[in-house]
């Protein structure tokens, strides 16, 4: 099944079961969405629960924030995670903090979903990623599906549950192929050990997980090293305890995330590790992350601007000869 | 206007009126803090329009009090959350800017200026989607009126035909911006023609208020889509209890007190149906004793535990749900 | 219209088809990549207005080729900036959606769909504030229309009387949404009424775009406040490279085509001024050869330096000025 | 001199001098601004160049885009670091990325001003910090003065630069008493040493600087140690040079900062300490920031929600006496 396909699947099976799930964003219905995540639907359960609306994205998660208050349990998606930006007022003025400011007495069954990142040469205005911002807000629950199967499964739960959810998707992972195993229930608050290891613990997530993996053969060629993968999957919540587990066991952390570097989500991560895990490094840790720069156009500029499997595994490998690796 | 709905307004202007002052003065003594945005004057507008608008789903501002009361929530969990306590409507978490009570269909206060206007027209759809039969009303200042997420309201329930009614009350001031000088007419139901049928009403005038929004709500009600009623008012005190008002003349204040609404409903229940003395002492005593019972319940209550500081942030049953 | 300027209008038409083709060409091969808009169908819109518009500032959105050459940049420039090359206009860091030049006052291709009606707006408050004499055109699409952005601009260009001019394209099309969908009706224009006067003019006619436009230009640089002008017009192609636009039936681009602007324009040309088929084919093998001029130059000119990357995230005097 | 009336002799300063210099906002003319930072402004300038605007946020700062392209030198105020979301497309989307995608061509001399934090029961949606937001954005110099000689110097010199400048106060610090040394202006690129010490670094900015100084005698005392205090004055860039030394000097590092712990600001600096310092740190690094929640209204759990002086040296007490302090 291909990762768009897992999505729709997920969505499909919930407005199936539950009349009162219904999906809003640009083109999400007639057209089936831009990556055709919800082609097919509105055959299906109508424009009425498969809603095209016009370009405004505040309203799109305001209107989203007010259906759930009404009791339906909406998933808007925002075609790129540039045009959130519009949308931040309701994300988290509004979404974030009604549970709570009402002392519980509203709930907000949504899910935003978006995806971010660098597909190919669409500049700076259509290239970013957002998790280092929107996973600063609690009261937000955000997830990034790297892998089929975590797809399909934290759509569904992320549906089904009574909080807002950002579901954070990647245009370059619409494509990828993957299983689904639909019987076997997951936690989409666990990370997942992508593979594992024993001398360097490698933390991504969404876009990152395939190249850190693509990477990996050559980092532990040359450095005669095994690597342990994990893939965060939930962003905020974050699994501590698996990468404890992993950081104890190996002693050394590398981060690779695609936002850019300064302020970029993984700070969070090796802080995590340098406060709590301090005296289970033998090395520094690494961050490998997007340059500090709006993305640029050309092709070339535009790759020098972001880790590729090239770049990671040089980046690690000469950072392991120089830390005892 | 019906008698008992007269009185009913009557009362609850009396009561909110008084609600008011007792914030205020409890505001000076340090009990309530925070930004604290009085309604008096524009009692007539609040209340009339809450009463009028008796079932379906309310959003409002920040500016409150006397909304939540008419919509039915008691004066005292009002006053506890004014005072941050757990017996609080909010638990003490939201305070004055934040009353939200779904059991009243009052998912008020908003503090983004415009911000709550996308969530009544989202619940307006869920209303319209399930075939509720009633609608939404959307509260908010001229000062909304010039902000992206209104016009995006204004385009999407014409353009979508959804039961919301727009209710913007015009005391024609934004803190100390007045509307004129950020927008190019005073009527800023001017703004709605393109999209709906606009009314315009004396906001110091109860029973006008009252039929006009009953008259909106009917049409919301019947499915025609959504319509804007635009109330013309006026605010007593300062923005908040940090603006001392000083950019509007005693003289603009003095015209505006002489519409005084609460006196415009005595005039009325005197004319229309020969209310004594008495009566209104009667009822401004109650209101009095409504307004002390609450302060007195909201000194009283308890602060919330410590451990309330993490509920909340999450629903329980999400976690359950999960795993 | 003049002579001078139907020929100049009737050169460039032919001119900006025929770049967009050769971008679509090159966009097959892979030498341009991205998002790429084809503005073919539209070019009596985007050539007039720019010609009518003569001074004053532009903002544009990412659908901007031939408007950026008939603002005067220089089509190789253009078309090196799709290749992503230095010489491009934006040094190949904007590509096709931002193609800037202040030199001729043109800060296109902004691809947030109505984040530069604000940029707009604000531009117009500097040109009034310094008397300039003109003002700023700011063309956007029907899909821009609904959006917070949109609505602010007009109330604040109307409020503050602002030199606007805001030319709606409307091809009735967002991607693949119909604009009657989420709007309450087909004319943007009315969404502008209770701010400004507003004009409709057929978009597949460039005589009548370049008429409405100067009239328009004239009302502004008069001081008269802001203007809205929304053209009819189709696009040939899909909405961008990749989007197959399945979505309007054979019969509804026949009749689209139907009205093409180039073949308009050279019915007007034959008919006021008698021009003949040589003079079409001529205009045409010198549209065409700039056309190749500029792809050659495009696909000959070098690669941004890595050291480009890290160039222009701040501007160089910057620190000069601090430290 | 007071705060505010630092910022405003800045302002004031450069008006004179320069024409092309405006302000805009909610209530900065006539009113004076809400925190009265543009008191009296209006009087000497002008409506024309003290421009109150509408309740419009995603305008305000997308008009002073446009002003800084059409030759004008924009202030923009937002009345609270909350509004500023509604303008998240114009910050990000469009101030920070112009410059860049124009490959310079279009300047944007401009500055974006709001007060965040804490102030008092002012609730969720009045009361957040997000320079964890937007020091992340390339493009973007992000610089907050907890200190009045650096806001009026820094304002002035934001006023005077090209790039867009996103100025953050603090609501507390606008009746800040301090002096201004006029005659010496510095370079608000470099953080400030706000105490020096050989023990300890404590890195924090805008407001907890205070609470930090307030909390420094009970830990010296406490711990028989010193500590060096560091004012990071620029949040984006950052000066890490001047941390390098304190680090490589003290061996233990304190970051304390009143937005939320996760994903909050100071995660980029604890990461850079881990990454690039690690063999100088003497024991793990600690982070003291505001807690995962929304700011709650009721006055005790708003303390409860934030570092306080108290909390500051309680923590950092109990840390230092279980590192080795
Ligand atoms: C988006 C946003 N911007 C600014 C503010 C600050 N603010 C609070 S109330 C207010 C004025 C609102 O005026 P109006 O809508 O007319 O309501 P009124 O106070 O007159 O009832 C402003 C500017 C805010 N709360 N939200
Ligand atoms: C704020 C924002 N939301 C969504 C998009 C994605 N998008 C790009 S173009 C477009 C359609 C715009 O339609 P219109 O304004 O009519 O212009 P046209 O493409 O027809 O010229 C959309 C939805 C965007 N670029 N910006
Ligand atoms: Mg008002
Ligand atoms: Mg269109």
């Amino acid at each position: 099944m291909l990762y768009r396909e897992a999505l729709n699947r997920a969505i499909d099976e919930c407005m199936a079961v539950d009349e009162k799930v219904v999906i809003l964003g640009e083109d999400v219905g007639r057209y089936g969405g831009s990556y055709r995540v919800s082609e097919g639907l509105v055959a299906k359960y109508g424009e009425a629960r498969c809603i095209d609306t016009p370009i405004a994205e505040l309203s799109i998660v305001g209107n989203a924030v007010g259906m759930a208050i009404g009791g339906l349990r909406p998933i808007a998606e925002i075609m790129t995670a540039n045009f959130s930006l519009l949308a931040f007022d309701q994300i988290i003025n509004h979404a974030s903090k009604l549970h709570y400011m009402s002392n519980g007495k509203i709930r907000l069954p949504m899910v935003v979903r978006f995806p971010q990142g660098v597909s190919k040469q669409l500049a700076a205005q259509h290239s970013e990623s957002y998790e280092q911002m929107l996973s600063a807000v609690p009261g937000l629950i955000v997830w990034a599906a790297s892998d089929v199967n975590y797809a399909y499964h934290a759509l569904k739960q992320a549906i089904l549950m009574d909080d807002p959810v950002l579901f954070i998707e990647h245009e370059l992972l619409y494509n990828k192929k993957g299983e689904v195993d639909v019987d076997t229930p997951l936690d989409p608050f666990k990370a997942r050990i992508v593979k594992e290891g024993k001398d360097l613990t490698i933390v991504s997530y969404l876009k990152m997980v395939d190249d850190v993996m693509t990477a990996v053969p050559t980092i532990e060629k040359e450095l005669g090293i095994s690597c342990e993968v994990i893939d965060l999957q939930s962003l905020n919540p974050i699994d501590h305890a698996t990468l404890e587990a992993s950081i104890k066991k190996t002693g050394r952390l590398v981060v690779v995330e695609e936002d850019h570097y300064t302020g970029g989500y993984g700070a969070q991560i090796v802080s995590f590790a340098a406060e709590k895990l301090f005296y289970a490094l033998d090395a520094a840790p690494l961050r490998l992350a997007g340059e500090d720069v709006p993305i640029p156009y050309n092709r070339s500029l535009e790759l020098a601007s972001i880790p590729t499997p090239e770049k990671i595994a040089a980046r690690i490998v000469e950072w392991g000869k120089s830390n005892g690796l | 206007m019906e008698k008992r709905i007269a009185e009913e307004i009557y009362y609850l202007m009396e009561l909110g009126r008084r609600f008011e002052y007792a914030a205020k003065e409890h505001y000076m003594t340090g009990e309530i803090s925070g930004f604290l945005h009085l309604d008096i004057g524009q009692e007539a507008l609040s209340v009339a329009a809450m009463r009028a608008f008796d079932h379906g789903d309310v959003f409002t501002t920040y500016r409150e009090h006397i909304m939540a009361i008419a919509r039915g929530i008691e004066p005292k969990a009002v006053m506890a959350e004014l005072f941050g306590k757990t017996t609080g409507v909010s638990g003490g978490k939201g305070g004055s800017m934040h009353l939200f009570d779904p059991t009243h269909f009052f998912y008020g206060g908003d503090a983004i200026v415009g911000g709550h206007l996308p969530n009544a027209v989202g619940c307006a759809y869920a209303r319209k989607l399930e075939k509720a039969g009633h609608g939404v009303m959307a509260v908010f200042g001229d000062g909304a009126t010039n902000g992206g997420a209104f016009f995006e309201s204004l385009n999407i329930a014409s353009a979508w035909k959804l039961p919301v009614l727009f209710l913007c009350e015009n005391n024609r001031y934004a803190i100390g911006t007045e509307i004129t000088r950020v927008a190019p007419f005073l009527e800023q139901a001017k703004k709605a023609e393109p999209y709906m049928p606009t009314m315009e009403v004396d906001g110091m005038d109860a029973v006008a208020v009252y039929e006009a929004v009953s008259e909106a709500r009917d049409y919301i009600e019947k499915g025609h889509g959504p319509i804007f009623v635009e109330a013309f008012t006026c605010r007593y005190e300062g923005h908040s209890m940090s603006d001392a008002g000083t950019y509007r003349s005693p003289q603009e204040m003095q015209i505006c007190k002489a519409k005084d609404p609460i006196e415009r409903m005595k005039k009325y229940l005197k004319e229309y149906y020969n209310m004594e003395d008495a009566y209104f002492d009667e009822v401004g005593k109650k209101a009095q004793a409504a307004v002390d019972t609450a302060v007195e319940f909201a000194a009283q209550s308890p602060e919330p535990e410590a451990a309330a500081l993490f509920e909340h942030v999450f629903c329980k049953e999400c976690s359950d749900v999960v795993s």
